[in-house]
C-alpha cells in the first residue's frame, strides 16, 4: 500500500513546514515515509510543492502522481490537478473548482484561534482525516515541533490541527492510508546525513558561500558547530573556500567545503592545488541543471565529466556519488577516509532531489567517531614531505611540531622546496599518480540489485538508485527480467569488478539526469561498456520508477 | 634532464630588492623570538613568493596559488591558531588576482601578517603593471602606459579595519625590521606593504627613486586616529610617508570565535 | 511541467524594497531621457539581479553570473562606449563574490553606472550575512552573529577614486531618483549604494530602521572634498547619510583610449 | 642535412636575442629553419637553451641532440655537454673544459668596443665561422634588428659578431651548415601565428591576465593594437577576463582571451556562462605541466580532458589544437568563424612548445579580413534572441538597435527572460544542443600523413603534429611502414571520417604529451579505437623524431 500526499502552494505559504510536519508526524507513527520537495527559485510566491509518499514497505522514490493533493492557491490547483491519480482526492482552498474538497484552510485557521498563516496546519488536520488516521498522532508531533515555542503558539496549532480534522471528517478513510509497520523512526535528508558524517566523523573546518542545493548541508554543520568543536565559516567565494580547505588540511584538520556546479566551476584550480600538494579536502558538489545560473532549484546529473575531468594537469581524485541518505553518510565518511588514507582529493556528486529528499532509515551514529588522519607524529628535523614510495603516498606530518612541513603547488622535490629539476619532477609525477592503482584496487565496486540472471540490466549513479531500484521491482513485477547495476563511486573504477558484475545482458540502459549519457562515456571509455541503450532525464525533475518503466516499456 | 636540484637558492635577479627583504625577515623573525616550528610562510605565486623557501631557519611553508594566500593562510589560521601565519607575496598576488580575499581578510581582521613585497609590476611574468603601477607606466602590454589609478592598498586596509597597516622600504632595513617585527606583534591583521625595486622591469621607481622620497612618518603621528591616517594614505609623489599609518585596535577574529576560545581545532583533533 | 511562462513579472516578495527602486529606476531612465535601445541593463545573480527582466520598457539585458556583473558591463562598454551601461545587482553580488572586480573597476574608472541593492543579507539563497550585514547579524549559518566588520563600499570607491560616489534609501524615492539621474550623467565609474529593506530575511534592518536613520547630506558638503566624504563615509549608525559622498573628477577610462577616440569598436568593425 | 645549434647560458644572458638573431639570419639565408625554447621560470641565472635547427628541408620539430653547443656559462657546458651529437662542436666561454672551443666571449666583445652584454653576438659571430657561412650574412640580420637603435649600438654588435666569426675562423666550416635552398623567409611563433589571425580576423577585444606561457600572444596583440583597431586589455584576474570576453562578445565584436592551465580552470564558470548565453566566445588554452603552477615555463598536453568536459552543466563547445604556426593561424580564424557561426566557445589548445617554436613558412596574411559575425541587422521591436530553430542557431542581433538583446545565465524563453518553466528549459536545452549536430559534421576531420596502407598508425593532437610526422618520415626510411593521423580538432570529432581514416593497422600508438593518454581516451569514449599502445612523454620537455623513433623501436 503506497499513499502520495502532495502539498501544494506559494513560496512563503508554509508549504514545506506543513510537508515537514506530515511527514515527520507519519514517520513518527511507524510508516514508511519519503519526502520529495520541488520548489522555485523565489522566496514567496510562484509554485512549490512538497510530496509525502508513505507506505508499509521501504520506499526508494517519489510519485509522478500524487493520491491526495493539497492546493493552497489556485494555480496549485490547476496546475498539478492533472497529477491527481485515478481514485485520489483533492483537497482545496479554492471554492471554485468541482470535484474536489473545499476547505478555506485559511478562515478555519482564523475560525480555530490561530493565525492566517497557520493554514497549513488545518491542511495537515484535514490529510489526516482522509486518510482515516487519528489526530492525536499528528498533535503529538506538533507538540515536538513546538515544544520551544511559547504555548499558545502550540495551542493554536493543535486547534487548526483538529479544526482540519473536523472539518474533513465526512471525508475520513476516502484516501485510506497503509498501516503503521514500525518503519525506523528517524526521518533523514540527504544534506543532513551528509553533514551528520562530516560532524561526527571529525570534519573541523567547513567553509562554504551559499549556493542552492548545496546550502543545507552548509545550515546542518552550522548548527553541529558548537556541539561537535567546528569552525564554520562563510567564505567570500568559492575560490577562498576551497583554498581555505586547503589551508586547514595542511594545518591538519580534516576540512571540508560544499557548492553547486557554478562554484565547483570556481573551485576547480584549488582542485588541482589539492593535488599537487596532496592534501586532503573533500568537496560536495549538490547538482543542479546547467550550464551556469540554469536552474537553481532543480536537480540534474550533469557534473559527472566535469568532476572527473576538472583541473589542470593530472592527478589523483575520488568521487563517490551516494544513492540515498544512508549512503550519503557512509560515503561521505568514506570520502573523507580515501581522502586522508591517499592525501588527495575527494569529491562527493549529490543533487539537489538527495540533498532535500527525507526517508526514514534506523538512526546513523552522531556520536563523534573522528576518521583517521593517517598522520604521522614522530617525524624529526629531517622530515621530508614528499618523500617518493612505492604506494605514492608520502609519510605525512603536520605542522607545529619538530618536522617542518613545506608545500608548494609549483613542482617540488621530496622535502617540499620548489624545483625545476624535470627528473624530480617526473619522480613526484609518477610518485602522485601512482595513488591511483591503490585507490582503484579499493574503489567500491557497483552494486547489484536484482536477479543475477536479469535480462535487462539498468546502469545508473548517484541519487537515480532510489528510482532505478523501485523500477526494477516494478518491472520484475510485471514479468520483466530486470537488474540494477548502481555506481556509489564513479572515479577511478574498478575495470574488473564493475566489468564482472556487467556480465552479458541483452539490454543494457543507461539511467542518467543529463543529456547525454555521462556514466555511458566513462564506461566507454575504460572499457566496460560498448554502446548502451541511454535513459535521459533533463527537464529538472527527479526520476521516479513510473518514469522509467514508462519509457522503458515505450 | 638534471637542471639543479630544488631551489634553495634565490632565483632572483642580482640586485632585486627582495634580497634585504629576505634577510631582514630572516633578522625579525629571529629579533621577534619567532620559533620556526611554529612558524608557516604562506604564499602566492611570483617572484617575492619565492620568499618562503629562501629563509635562513627551515621552517613550515605552504606557497599556493597565484592570488590565494591569504584564504590558505586563512584556513591555516583557523585550524591552528597558536601558529604564527605569515605571508609574503607580491603585489600583483595579493592586489591584483588576490583582490577580493583582501578586503575580506581585512574585515575579518584574522590574524594574518601580510607582506607584500610591492615592486609596482609582475615580475616573475615579465614586467606587465600591476595594480599599484603608477600611472603613465609602459610595458609590453600597457604600450601607451597605464592609465588606472594606482590602487591604494593602505587606505583600502584603513577603511575596511585592519589592525595594523604600514608601509616600509626595503632600502632601509632598520625600519623594515622594526615594521615586521611590529606586524607581527599585532593581534589581528597586520600590512605591510614593502616598496621594492624591481631592477629588471621597473625603470622608473628604482632603488633611488624610493630612496628619494621615503620620509618615516613623524613622531606626531597617532595611528588609532583614521583620518589623519588617511590623509597620510594619500601622500604619494614627492614624497612617500613609511612606517605605521593605522591600527584599529579591533580584536582578531579568531579571538572571537567560541569553539577556538581554548583549544586550537588541530588540538582538539581525536 | 508547466510552471508559468518567463518570469518578467517581478518574483520579489510582496513589501520588498527591491519594488520602489524598479520602479525609479523607470522613471529615472525616462526621466534621463535614455534611450531603451542605446541602453543595457547588467547584473549578476540574487534577487536585485532579476531587476532588468522587470523594468518598464523593454532594454536590452545581460543577466550573467553571481557576482560578474561587472565584468561584463565592462566587456560591454569597450566594445560600445555609446551604449548606457547600468548594473543593477545586490551587495552579495558586487561586494562578496564580486568583490575583485569591484576595486578594480573603481581604479579604472570605466563608465559604468552601478546601482547596488544594498539589503544587508543575501536574499535569493535564503538569508545568510552579506559583506554588508552589521555585527551581532545572526542567520543561519552564523548562529552567534556576524563578527565580521561590514565592508564599506562607500569608502572604498572613493579611496579607490570612483567619478561619483553615492548612497540612496528605497523607501525615498525621491532622493533615489535624484541619485540615479546623478549616476547616468556623470562619465567615468559611478557607485549608488541603495539602502533596501528586505522583509523576509533581514529583521534587524527594516524598512523603519532605516527610515528613522537615513538623512541626507548637507548643503555645505563638498563632494570633491576627499577626506570630508570619508568623515561621512564612516558615519553609520543612529545617523546613516544618503546622497552624493563623492567625486574624483577623473576621466573616464574609455575616454582615455586612443582606440575609441572616435567610434565604438562595434562601429568600427568591417 | 640537417643541423641543430643549441645556444645555453643564464636568464638574462642573452640567450633568447642571439637565438633570435641566428634564426632570423639563418631563415634570411633561405635555409629552413626551426628553433625551440627551454628556459626555467626566473628572469637572470639558472639555465637557458635555445634551439636552432637548420636545414635544406622542411623541418617540424626540435632534435634531442646539438650539433654545435654554445655555452655561455660553466653550467650550461655542463648539464648540456652530454647532449651534444658525436662529430659535433662546442663552443664555450670556459676554458677549464677540454675538447671545447673556447673563446671568451665577454672579453670579446669588450675588446670589439662592445658592451659586455654583446658577448652573445660575439658567440653568433663564432657560429657562423664554424657552420662555413658568410658573416656579412649576419651582419645584414644585425642592421635588420637594430635600426631603430642608434648607429653606435649596431656598429658595436657587427663589430662584436666579426670579433666572433675571426676568432673561431681556425675552425671554419667545422659543423658544415647546409646549402641555402631559398626557403621562405619570415619565421613565425605559434604565439604570435595565433595573434596575427586573431587580430586580422577582427577580433577588437582581447583581454587577458598574464600568463605564461600564453602572455607571448598578449605582448603580440597588443603591438598589433594600434595597427588594426584592437582594445586590448589586463584584466584583474582570469575570471574577470572571460565575463568581460562574454561582454564584449554580447556587444557585437569578435573577443578573446588567452591564458594557461591555472588561468583557465578558473575561467569554466565564464565557459559555461558563454554556452547558456550563446556567446561567441574563444579562449586559447597555452598548456603547460600541471597540476596546479607545476613547472610553468615547460611544456604539456595535459588539458584535453579538462577543456572538452570543463564547465558545469552540458553544452557545445569547438576545440581545435593546431600542430604548426600554419595551423595555429587557420585554426584560430576557424575557432573564431565556429564561435561566431555557432554562437558558442571555441577553444584553441596550444603549449609551450607550440607557442614559442618558430618555423619559416610563406608569409601569413596579415592584412584585415574581419570574419563574418553571423549577425541580423533587420531585426525589430518583436526580436527573440533564443527563438527555437532546428539547426539550434538562433538569429542573432546585437545591442544598440530596434532589437532588444536579452541574455541570461539563468534558463530563459525565447525572448531571453528568466524563466522556471520546465518545458521551456527542454526546448532551450535541446535547441542548443543541437548545435553540436551541425558543429560535428563540420568538424575538420584529422589529417593522415604517410602512406595509406601503412601498419603501424601514430595517433596524436595539438603540437605533437610536428614530431610525430618527422618520425613518421623517419621511421619510413628505416624500413618500417608507418603513418600519423593527427586531431586538429579534438572537440567534436566526427566519428565516422575519423574511424574511416584510422582503419585497421597492425599498431596504434596514441603519441601524447600527458601520463594518461588523454587523446585515446577520448578516442576510445566516442567508439573510434579500443585499446592502444600509449607513447606519453610527461617530463616538461617536448617530443622530438628521435624521442619517438626511439621508444617505438625499443
Ligand atoms: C591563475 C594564475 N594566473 C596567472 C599566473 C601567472 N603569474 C605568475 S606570477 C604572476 C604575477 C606576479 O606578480 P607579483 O605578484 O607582483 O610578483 P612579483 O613577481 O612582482 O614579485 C602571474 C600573473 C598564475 N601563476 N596563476
Ligand atoms: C558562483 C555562485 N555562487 C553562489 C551562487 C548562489 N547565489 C545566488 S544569489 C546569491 C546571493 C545573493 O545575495 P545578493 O547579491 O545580496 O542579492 P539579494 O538576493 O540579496 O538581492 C548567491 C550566493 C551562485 N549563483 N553562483
Ligand atoms: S624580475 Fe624584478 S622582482 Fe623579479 S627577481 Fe628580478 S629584480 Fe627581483
Ligand atoms: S527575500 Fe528579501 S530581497 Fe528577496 S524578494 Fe524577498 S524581501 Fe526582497
Ligand atoms: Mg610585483
Ligand atoms: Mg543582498
Amino acid at each position: 500500500m503506497d499513499i502520495n500526499i502532495r502539498v501544494a502552494g506559494e513560496a512563503g505559504q508554509g508549504v514545506a513546514s506543513a510537508g515537514d510536519l506530515l511527514a515527520q508526524s507519519l514517520a513518527m507513527m511507524g510508516l514508511h515515509v519519503l519526502a520529495t520537495q520541488s520548489y522555485m527559485s523565489r522566496i514567496r510566491g510562484g509554485l512549490n510543492w512538497y510530496d509525502v509518499r508513505i507506505s508499509d514497505r521501504e520506499l526508494f522514490a517519489g510519485r509522478e502522481k500524487a493520491d491526495l493533493l493539497v492546493a493552497l492557491t489556485d494555480e496549485a490547483l490547476e496546475t498539478l490537478r492533472e497529477t491527481v491519480a485515478l481514485g485520489g482526492a483533492i483537497l482545496s482552498e479554492s471554492s471554485k473548482a468541482d470535484g474536489t474538497i473545499h476547505i478555506d484552510f485559511t478562515q478555519a485557521a482564523v475560525e480555530a484561534g490561530g493565525a492566517k498563516m497557520m493554514a497549513n496546519t488545518v491542511a495537515t488536520g484535514a490529510v489526516y482525516a482522509l486518510l482515516g488516521y487519528e489526530v492525536e498522532d499528528l498533535c503529538r508531533q506538533l507538540s515536538e515541533v513546538f515544544k520551544n515555542k511559547s504555548g499558545d503558539i502550540l495551542a493554536q496549532n493543535v486547534a487548526c490541527a483538529r479544526k482540519g480534522f473536523e472539518l474533513t471528517r465526512a471525508y475520513r478513510g476516502k484516501v485510506k492510508g497503509p498501516a503503521p509497520v514500525g518503519a525506523p523512526g528517524a526521518l533523514y535528508s540527504g544534506a543532513e546525513s551528509i553533514a551528520l558524517a562530516a560532524s561526527s566523523g571529525g570534519v573541523k573546518f567547513y567553509i562554504a558561500y551559499p549556493m542552492s542545493p548545496s546550502t543545507a548541508t552548509l545550515n546542518f554543520m552550522a548548527k553541529a558547530s558548537d556541539r561537535y568543536g567546528i569552525v564554520v565559516e562563510q567564505a567570500e567565494d568559492e575560490i577562498a573556500a576551497v583554498n581555505m580547505a586547503c589551508g586547514a588540511a595542511y594545518a591538519g584538520v580534516p576540512a571540508m567545503t560544499g557548492t553547486s556546479g557554478g562554484g565547483f566551476a570556481l573551485m576547480v584550480e584549488g582542485l588541482s592545488l589539492a593535488g599537487i600538494t596532496e592534501l586532503p579536502i573533500v568537496i560536495m558538489v549538490a547538482q543542479r541543471p546547467g550550464p551556469a545560473t540554469g536552474l537553481p532549484t532543480r536537480t540534474a546529473q550533469g557534473e559527472l565529466k566535469f568532476a572527473i575531468s576538472a583541473g589542470h594537469g593530472e592527478f589523483a581524485r575520488a568521487i563517490y556519488a551516494p544513492g540515498s541518505p544512508q549512503q550519503c553518510y557512509d560515503l561521505t565518511r568514506l570520502a573523507l577516509e580515501t581522502a586522508h588514507k591517499y592525501q588527495t582529493p575527494a569529491i562527493i556528486l549529490t543533487d539537489q532531489f538527495l540533498q532535500d529528499l527525507q526517508k526514514n532509515i534506523p538512526p546513523l551514529d552522531d556520536t563523534p567517531r573522528p576518521i583517521n588522519r593517517c598522520i604521522v607524529t614522530d617525524a624529526g628535523e629531517d622530515y621530508a614531505r614528499y618523500a617518493v614510495t612505492e604506494s605514492g603516498i608520502s609519510p605525512r606530518a603536520i605542522p607545529g611540531g619538530p618536522a617542518k612541513v613545506l608545500v608548494d603547488s609549483d613542482e617540488h622535490d621530496e622535502s617540499g622546496h620548489i624545483t625545476e629539476d624535470l627528473g624530480i619532477h617526473l619522480a613526484q609525477h609518477d610518485k602522485r599518480m601512482r595513488k591511483l592503482q591503490g585507490m582503484t584496487a579499493e574503489a567500491i565496486g557497483p552494486e547489484l540489485y536484482g536477479p543475477d540472471s536479469a535480462e535487462m540490466l539498468l546502469v545508473c549513479w548517484g541519487s537515480t538508485y532510489m528510482p532505478c531500484r523501485e523500477a526494477v521491482d516494478s518491472l520484475n513485477a510485471s514479468g520483466e527480467s530486470a537488474a540494477m547495476l548502481h555506481f556509489a563511486q564513479v572515479w577511478p573504477i574498478n575495470v574488473a569488478t564493475a566489468g564482472q558484475k556487467l556480465g552479458r545482458r541483452r539490454r543494457v540502459i543507461c539511467v542518467e539526469g543529463n543529456a547525454t549519457g555521462q556514466l555511458a562515456s566513462v564506461l566507454r571509455e575504460t572499457g566496460i561498456i560498448g554502446e548502451v541503450e541511454l535513459l535521459l532525464r533533463y527537464d529538472g525533475m527527479p526520476f521516479t520508477a513510473e518514469y522509467i518503466v514508462e519509457r522503458i516499456k515505450s | 634532464m638534471n637542471l639543479g636540484k630544488a631551489d634553495t637558492h634565490p632565483a632572483w635577479c642580482p640586485g632585486c630588492g627582495n634580497y634585504p627583504i629576505l634577510k631582514t625577515l630572516d633578522d625579525a623573525l629571529k629579533e621577534a623570538d619567532v620559533d620556526p616550528s611554529r612558524l608557516v610562510l604562506v604564499s602566492g605565486i611570483g617572484q617575492a613568493a619565492k620568499a618562503p623557501h629562501y629563509v635562513d631557519r627551515k621552517t613550515n611553508i605552504f606557497n599556493g596559488l597565484h592570488g590565494r594566500a591569504l584564504p590558505a593562510a586563512t584556513g591555516i589560521k583557523l585550524a591552528n591558531h597558536k601558529l604564527h601565519v605569515i605571508i609574503t607575496s607580491g603585489d600583483g598576488d595579493m592586489y591584483g588576482e588576490g583582490g577580493n580575499h583582501f578586503i575580506h581578510a581585512v574585515r575579518r581582521n584574522i590574524g594574518i601578517k601580510c607582506f607584500v613585497h610591492d615592486n609596482q609590476v609582475y615580475g616573475l611574468t615579465k614586467g606587465q603593471a600591476s595594480p599599484t603601477s603608477d600611472m603613465g607606466f609602459v610595458t609590453k602590454v600597457q604600450l601607451h602606459g597605464v592609465i588606472n589609478l594606482p590602487m591604494n592598498p593602505i587606505a583600502l586596509a584603513i577603511v575596511e579595519g585592519a589592525s595594523f597597516v604600514a608601509r616600509s622600504f626595503s632600502g632601509d632595513t632598520g625600519h623594515l625590521k622594526a615594521m615586521m617585527i611590529a606586524a607581527i606583534q599585532t593581534d589581528g591583521f597586520a600590512l605591510l606593504d614593502i616598496l621594492q625595486p624591481c631592477i629588471s622591469f621597473n625603470r622608473v621607481n628604482t632603488f633611488k627613486w624610493y630612496k628619494d622620497r621615503v620620509r618615516p612618518i613623524g613622531e606626531g603621528h597617532d595611528p588609532f586616529d583614521r583620518d589623519a591616517a588617511l590623509r597620510l594614505a594619500f601622500k604619494w609623489g614627492e614624497e612617500i610617508p613609511i612606517g605605521i599609518f593605522y591600527c584599529s585596535g579591533r580584536p582578531s577574529m579568531e579571538s572571537q570565535i567560541e569553539v577556538l576560545k581554548e583549544k586550537s581545532l588541530v588540538e582538539q583533533y581525536g
